[in-house]
């Protein structure tokens, strides 16, 4: 049922049949989709869908009742988060989280010091010092914060602080990166300078992002999955999801009800 | 479907152990009055008042002043024991205030330092020595319980310490006071969309709070006498009282006060050497396997 | 024993304090008015400096306090001089810990220059120190803690005491238990500590030599309970013929009053050492400790002239109340040293002759009664009295029964 | 940026300090000697619990457990075996650090409040047992120890006097503050402060933060441990007051009126804890305590950063007022 | 024209750095429903909780009734006669129905008390010992709008009443609501569903980006189904 089959190449991510319950709700329902390697991949949905519940049982904040979750074809659906990360499964908040007392640079730096292994050093030569410090300021320069890696981070902006949460994210040299909202709470320049900065990032990263402003979905997704209430009843090209009817239905009400709605007058 | 030789072993272990388990059920009403206040006071503030044990220390010291050093009767300590301890917990309010927005470790911080300086203002005012206050002369008796004597204040004791917390149980429960706090502890912001003033609500829950700790000290002076150190220790068994309860749980606070009176009490009198480990060690064991307290909600 | 406790309320101690303050922060302050000033400074110039390490705050606070108290009065007395000489008094609290009262010692020693020490309240404080003051070589008389180890194996010949050990407060008790209380199931109960273990050991010693047999022992956690009934229920259910306790300060009020409350003190007469004492204890106890007998180095009903100037001049120095037992052992602290002091005519200049002064004192009256400092164990052999809790005049009081008669510890 | 910056100009400070600590026996008599030992043990204790509270995040009010379990060991060693201080020091160091990972393994799988009860309730226990373990810790009574020796075997170089003490505990103090600052400067001692920030973050980013803070408790407690050797190897004695709350409740104080997350304010903090204690004791009789609570309210409430960082407060609201007036357009 | 009941002008708001809500200004007449569409994350529940108290504006006024409300607390607000049905119904889980109601029921003298609410809500009367969880979905949202309704508040802001609730449940709650508006009621609808938005709304207002972008009577709203598309549907 998803276009992943029909490659070669293993898809970056895979859910089999993802269920979740709580208690007796069910709020998602035997998904299944992939996420081909390099995809700029935009999960979208009305409130309430799932969007964000099938988001936190694929970083592993939460546990799947049911289904598999297989990442770069290994499967993940019982591995602890920050093994998750560790096999390159990246992400962003939608509350931005950072680590506001510490400088712009020193964000960056906590996650490259994790991913180059000298994290638990105690006394790490100069050399690998510096070798972190330049990796971070690289990834700062790459989302277009390199001028402000001094000041703390909880002085930059809304969108800069969105702009560090991806430069510290890359940092952990995902294969595949997880965004939440990432335009959430953005003025529209913001908005779009961040879709400008995203454009740059290297092609081999995949991206996979819940997202609700449209223009940001149509603007930059190669493929789109629509959720509603549980279940994925849309997977294709922005092309075929602007056309389904079951989508707009999704988003506007009922096909019926709006029929008659418009008609009425 | 118990067994003869079970059946016949109870009442014996009864009999033997009847005024301990009489006792733990009198300090755990004791450790109940301090604990409930504490567990509200986290629960619907967030702030582990550290200075709880102070103020048990100093109604206690309050009431003794009254009855012992001016002569009025109990009722009369009582009261003024109680107000203060209310008063007590306004200023407290006061003074966390303006630090509200810096997060628990912040205002537990301050209330640890508030402990410190009540604790010695105690001294200056009522000396390091113990200071005892002697029971209602109509409890000054022993009573026969099952054929062992048994001290009538501490009956009293445990009556008030159960009293109490049905009362409490029940204005929490029943009342429209108590609904207005529960709603509170579960979504302050929508109770203050509804109306009402949180600010207010949150301020009386305090002096509610300490002031069942200053009467916890009143009727604990006659059993525990008064001194310097009384307020780290009784602190200390409220904290692992709810800690064991579950923070922010009123049945918690009970069930938790019942279990660490027994061990105090009948621990001691089964294993005597032991009994300071198992105080902790229940703690431990409640925090390993249910990390939120037997009755806590997280 | 060590730790009781006393009447006086944080008011009158600072009260108090402040006024022994203007006694002793002045150097060399003539504390007996214009006469002595003209007469003392013939025989040695530099006044002996005197370090006092007391428990000052804290539960033990008043001790302390009455020790100090006691101290003062008998240099008043003596035309505020000791051996002839001028003194000088450097106070430290030592808040009844080892660790505080070994930099407190430090501090007299080494800043201060003291000649000599007195005072220590707890017996793990004085078990401290006693290694400072060896290798310091610097004299020690031992004012109140009374640990038997000091006067047995770790004795030093720095160290003197002024008071007793716990053997010798247990033991005081044994023969008249035996003659007047019960002769056999005779329960004890003590905290589990040293001074607890020590002072009954002393006791079933001179109880079993006289003829007693012990029932059982009970020792509780020291210093951790606050509710004995566990305790109580163990021996009722032993019924016993009578109780010897030893418990201190806040422990013996819980105690007594619990034995009352249980009703054990209805068939099980209960008797010991220092559990109503001192004034404080026995008021917050009340009818719980009527009856109760206890031994003591001091009574203020003792009818001799030394214990009337004692009390006159206590009276007339600190007015409120008569003296404890501890003011008596300050005392008796004083004046051992004053003793030794005016058989080498307060010249201290050659430590070793100092010591042999202090060890040789001998024999002397003094509001106790008569003194002797053992040489072999530079610890005193000395009367105990009996002593009852009563109310009388309108207040609860321990009354002087009878004497017990004279007591030694038997050293190493 | 407090956990991380080290500020200008600090070499040349550091260096005068350094040296005026080393010359410090000619200027000071025996008993102030004495008391400045006492500061930098004490202070290197408060600076291992700084480690937690500060840098870490993780309030403890019960760290004197493995000061006292280090000051035990220490003692029973030279009781029992040696007097030799490097073999009171190894045992104090590894008994501390054991129990710290006994211990820590649980309270760290805790947070806030129950996390500091937890703490305290492990210095209890500890404490209890210290009274309790007659045997083994002499009860309250304490543990008279020898005085320790440098060289190998009972006999040789006994370090005795103040003079020969102090500059043995100066190095082992510059030791373990070195160790210290080179903890919170590494790539370790970031991921703490990362923790302190956003815990949740750290996760995600690939941390497994339990195992870090579990290693920064043990090496805290370590570093405690080492302090309770030399506290016991300057005393020549051991009591359960060495593990009461007391203990544990100035260091907490000395860490927070100096400053959290400076190492440097502990060993501040500490000075003036003891200067308030030992010095201001008979102007104030002994209401010390009451002196030292309400500075430390007023620190908690007008200091968040303590004394140390009283002067970067005064520098940062210039700056920081420029930066907000140029960062934000409004 | 008579002054609007609720008149917001050049509100901007936001939390902590995020500024949500840019430049924002509406109106609701006495005895008007105005609909507020928009997707999702644009800012709709900021402004309601801005009207509410429970998010301080950084710039910009909101009068009610004539006077300002930024500066004031939520129960200051609620007292002043505005009510909220928030989104989520944060109905009191752990307390009964009744509890919940007599919470809400402040004002004494007006048109409902807990008889009229259980009246106009019989369900509630059946179920009024059931603690909050207990409800199903539908439940929950009546209990939220009966609390509503006992504030007696001349203003109602409701936020997504029909959210994660059963077609019939949707049904239900738009009849009641449509039922309260027969008799005066004044309200700010935030709905997703353009259908029971349209279904009761006087006024509609569609909001993008933390601004408002269109502005226009229901009935012109209706004639105009392309620009439903072009700002809420896909593409």
């Amino acid at each position: 049922m998803t276009a992943g089959t029909e490659r070669e190449d293993p898809p970056a991510l895979e859910l089999r049949d993802v269920t979740k319950l709580y208690g007796e709700l069910l709020v998602l329902d035997a998904v299944s989709l992939s996420v081909d390697v390099g995809a700029r991949h935009a999960l979208i949905g009305p409130n309430g869908a799932g969007k964000s519940t099938l988001f936190h049982v694929i970083t592993g904040t939460q546990r799947v009742t049911r289904g598999r979750i297989v990442f770069a074809g290994k499967e993940i659906t019982r591995v602890q988060e920050h093994v998750r990360t560790q096999l390159g499964l990246g992400r962003t908040f939608q509350q931005t989280s950072l680590f506001d007392g510490l400088s712009v640079l020193a964000n960056v730096e906590l996650a490259v010091q994790q991913q180059a292994g000298v994290a638990r050093r105690l006394f790490p030569s100069a050399r690998r010092r510096t070798r972190v410090s330049e990796r971070g300021r690289e990834l700062l320069s790459l989302v277009g914060l390199g001028s402000r890696e001094a000041i703390p981070a909880g002085a930059l902006s809304h969108g800069q602080r969105r702009q560090l949460d991806v430069a510290v994210s890359l940092a952990t040299e995902p294969s595949l990166v997880l965004m939440d909202e990432p335009t959430a709470g953005m003025s529209r320049d913001e908005a779009m300078a961040f879709l400008a900065m995203i454009v740059t990032l290297p092609d081999s990263l995949t991206i996979l992002m819940v997202e609700h402003d449209m223009d940001v979905v149509f603007e930059l997704a190669t493929w789109i999955s629509v959720l509603d209430a549980g279940k994925l009843i849309a997977d294709g090209t922005p092309e075929a999801i602007r056309g389904s009817r079951a989508v707009q239905d999704a988003y506007l009400g009922e096909g019926e009800h709006l029929a008659k709605l418009f008609e009425s007058d | 479907m118990t067994t003869p030789a079970v059946g016949a072993a109870l009442p014996g272990f009864l009999n033997e152990n009847l005024v301990s388990i009489l006792n733990g059920l009198a300090v755990g009403m004791l450790l109940f009055t301090m604990a409930v206040g504490l567990s509200l006071i986290f629960g619907l503030m967030d702030v582990l008042n550290l200075a709880h044990g102070a103020i048990f220390l100093l109604g206690g010291y309050v009431a003794y002043q009254v009855i012992v050093k001016e002569g009025q009767s109990w009722l009369v300590g009582v009261a003024v024991a109680v107000a203060f301890g209310a008063v007590a917990g306004l200023a407290l309010g006061g003074i966390l205030r303006p630090i509200r927005h810096r997060g628990h470790l912040d205002q537990a911080l301050l209330t640890f330092g508030l402990a410190f300086v009540l604790a010695d203002l105690a001294t200056i005012f009522w000396g390091s020595d113990f200071q005892s206050i002697p029971s209602p002369v109509f409890l000054q008796r022993s009573v026969e319980v099952l054929g062992q004597f048994y001290p009538a204040y501490r009956l009293a004791v445990m009556g008030v310490g159960f009293a109490l917390a049905v009362v409490v149980y029940l204005v929490v429960e029943r009342t429209q006071v108590g609904a207005v706090l529960r709603a509170a502890v579960e979504d302050r912001a929508m109770v203050s969309a509804l109306g009402i003033n949180v600010g207010r609500v949150m301020l009386a829950v305090l002096a509610l709070g300490t002031a069942l700790a200053a009467f916890g000290g009143v009727i604990g002076a006659p059993i525990l006498s008064l001194s310097p150190g009384v307020d780290a220790e009784v602190l200390i068994l409220a904290l692992i009282v709810i800690v064991i309860g579950g923070l922010g749980s009123i049945p918690g606070a009970f069930v938790g006060a019942i279990v660490i009176g027994q061990v105090q009490s009948l621990g001691i009198a089964l294993v005597p050497q032991a009994a300071p480990f198992a105080l902790f060690g229940a703690m431990v064991i409640v925090l390993a396997v249910r990390p939120e307290g037997l009755f806590g909600s997280r | 024993m060590d730790e009781p406790e006393t009447t006086l309320t944080r008011r009158a101690i600072l009260k108090r304090a402040g006024a022994a303050a203007a006694l002793m922060s002045v150097p060399a302050l003539p504390l007996g008015r214009l006469e002595d000033v003209a007469w003392g400074a013939a025989r040695q110039s530099r006044p002996l400096r005197i370090g006092q390490l007391l428990t000052l705050s804290g539960p033990l606070g008043s001790v302390g306090a009455d020790l100090q108290k006691g101290f003062v009065t008998y240099v008043r007395q003596n035309g505020s001089r000791l051996g002839g000489r001028k003194i000088q008094f450097f106070v430290e609290d030592d808040a009844g810990d080892p660790r505080t009262a070994l930099q407190k010692a430090e501090k007299l020693v080494s800043e201060r220059e003291v000649d000599i020490v007195t005072g220590v309240v707890p017996s793990n404080v004085a078990i401290a120190l006693r290694d400072f003051f060896h290798s310091a070589k610097v004299p020690l008389i031992i004012s109140q803690a009374a640990a038997d180890e000091l006067t047995r194996g770790e004795s030093s010949p720095y160290i003197f005491r002024a008071a007793y050990t716990n053997y010798m407060i247990g033991a005081s008790m044994g023969r008249w238990f035996y003659r007047n209380i019960a002769k056999d199931r005779v329960f004890t109960a003590a905290p589990n500590y040293s001074a607890g273990q020590e002072i009954m050991a002393g006791f079933v010693d001179t109880f079993q030599k006289a003829g007693g047999k012990i029932g059982g022992q009970v020792f509780p956690p020291f210093g951790t309970v606050t509710d004995y009934q566990p305790f109580l229920s163990q021996i009722q259910s032993a019924r016993p013929s009578a109780v010897f306790a030893f418990f201190p300060g806040a422990e013996a009020i819980r105690f007594v009053r619990q034995y009352s409350e249980f009703g054990l003190k209805r068939s099980i007469p209960l008797h010991g050492a220092f559990i109503t004492d001192p004034a404080p204890v026995l008021n917050a106890q009340g009818s719980a400790a009527q009856g109760v007998g206890t031994s003591a180095i001091w009574a203020a009903e003792l009818k001799n002239q030394r214990n009337t100037r004692f009390l006159a001049t206590y009276e007339r120095l600190y007015g409120t109340g008569e003296p404890s037992t501890f003011a008596a052992t300050g005392h008796n602290a004083a004046q051992l040293l004053d003793e030794a002091l005016k058989s080498i005519q307060g010249d201290t200049s050659n430590k070793a002759r100092f010591l042999k002064a202090m060890k040789n004192v001998g024999t002397f009256q003094t509001p106790s009664g008569i003194f002797t400092l053992d040489p072999k164990t530079q610890n005193p052999i000395r009367n105990f009295y009996l002593r009852q809790a009563r109310f009388e005049n309108g207040k609860w009081q321990n009354k002087l029964l009878s004497n017990l008669g004279s007591f030694r510890d038997p050293g190493k | 940026m407090r956990a991380l910056a080290p500020g200008p100009a600090r070499p040349l400070v550091q260096l005068a300090v350094v040296f005026l600590l080393v010359v410090a026996p000619l200027l000071l008599g025996d008993f102030r000697l004495f008391l400045l030992t006492e500061i930098l043990i004490f202070g290197l204790f408060a600076a291992s619990l700084d480690l937690l509270v500060g840098y870490t995040g993780l309030l403890s009010l019960g760290h004197a457990a493995y000061l006292g379990v280090g000051s035990y060991a220490t003692a029973l060693i030279a009781i029992h075996l040696t007097d030799n201080v490097f073999a009171g020091l190894a045992a104090g160091v590894a008994s501390s650090c054991i129990v710290a990972a006994a211990t820590g393994w649980l309270a760290v799988r805790t947070r806030g409040v129950y996390f500091l009860m937890l703490t305290l309730a492990f210095a209890q226990l500890l404490f209890t047992l210290a009274i309790t373990w007659d045997s083994l810790t002499h009860g309250a009574n304490g543990l008279p120890t020898p005085k320790p020796t440098l060289g190998p075997g009972d006999s040789g170089g006994a370090l005795d006097g103040g003079t020969a003490f102090y500059y043995y505990a100066l190095v082992a103090f510059l030791f373990g503050l070195g160790l210290l600052r080179a903890v919170v400067a590494s790539p370790f001692g970031r991921a703490l402060v990362g923790i302190r920030e956003n815990e949740s973050r750290m996760r995600s980013l690939g941390y497994a933060t339990s195992r870090y803070k579990l290693a920064a408790f043990c090496l805290a407690g370590a570093v405690a441990g080492f302090a309770g050797s030399l506290t016991v190897q300057q005393s020549s004695f051991m009591s359960p007051s060495g593990v009461s709350f007391e203990v544990s409740a100035l260091a907490l104080i000395a860490v927070i009126i100096g400053g959290r997350a400076t190492l440097v304010g502990a060993v501040l903090g500490s000075a003036f804890v003891f200067v308030i204690r030992d010095e201001l004791s008979s102007a104030f009789n002994e209401h010390w305590r009451l002196v030292l609570g309400l500075v430390f309210i007023g620190v908690v409430y007008l200091l968040p950063r303590g004394i140390s960082g009283l002067s970067a407060r005064v520098g940062g609201l210039l700056t920081r007022r420029t930066e907000r007036a140029a960062g934000e357009p409004a | 024209m008579i002054e609007p009941l609720l008149d917001i002008h050049g509100l901007r708001a936001g939390y902590r750095r995020s500024v949500v809500l840019q430049r924002v200004d509406l109106a609701v007449q006495e005895g008007q429903v105005v609909a507020l569409l928009g997707r999702n994350g644009v800012g709709k529940t900021t402004l309601v909780h801005a009207i509410m108290g429970l998010v301080q504006p950084s710039a910009g006024s909101i009068r009610f009734g004539g006077q300002e409300l930024s500066g004031r607390t939520p129960d200051q607000i609620s007292r002043g006669g505005i009510a909220l049905v928030p989104q989520g119904r944060r109905i009191f889980s752990r307390l009964s129905v009744e509890e919940n109601l007599r919470l809400a029921h402040r004002s004494r003298d007006g048109r409902h008390d807990l008889d009229s609410v259980y009246e106009l809500l019989p369900r509630l009367y059946e179920r009024r010992r059931h603690r909050g969880r207990q409800l199903s979905g539908g439940e929950q949202q009546m209990l939220a709008i009966g609390r509503a309704l006992l504030a007696n508040a001349r203003l109602v802001l409701f936020d997504e009443p029909s959210e994660g609730l059963a077609p019939k449940a949707v049904d239900q709650i738009a009849g009641l609501i449509a039922g309260l508006r027969e008799h005066g009621l004044s309200a700010l609808l935030v709905e997703q569903n353009l259908h029971v938005a349209l279904s009761l709304a006087d006024a509609v207002t569609v909001m993008t980006k933390g601004e408002i972008v269109y502005r226009a009577t229901a009935d012109v709203f209706r004639a105009d189904p392309e620009t439903a598309r072009a700002f809420l549907g896909v593409g």
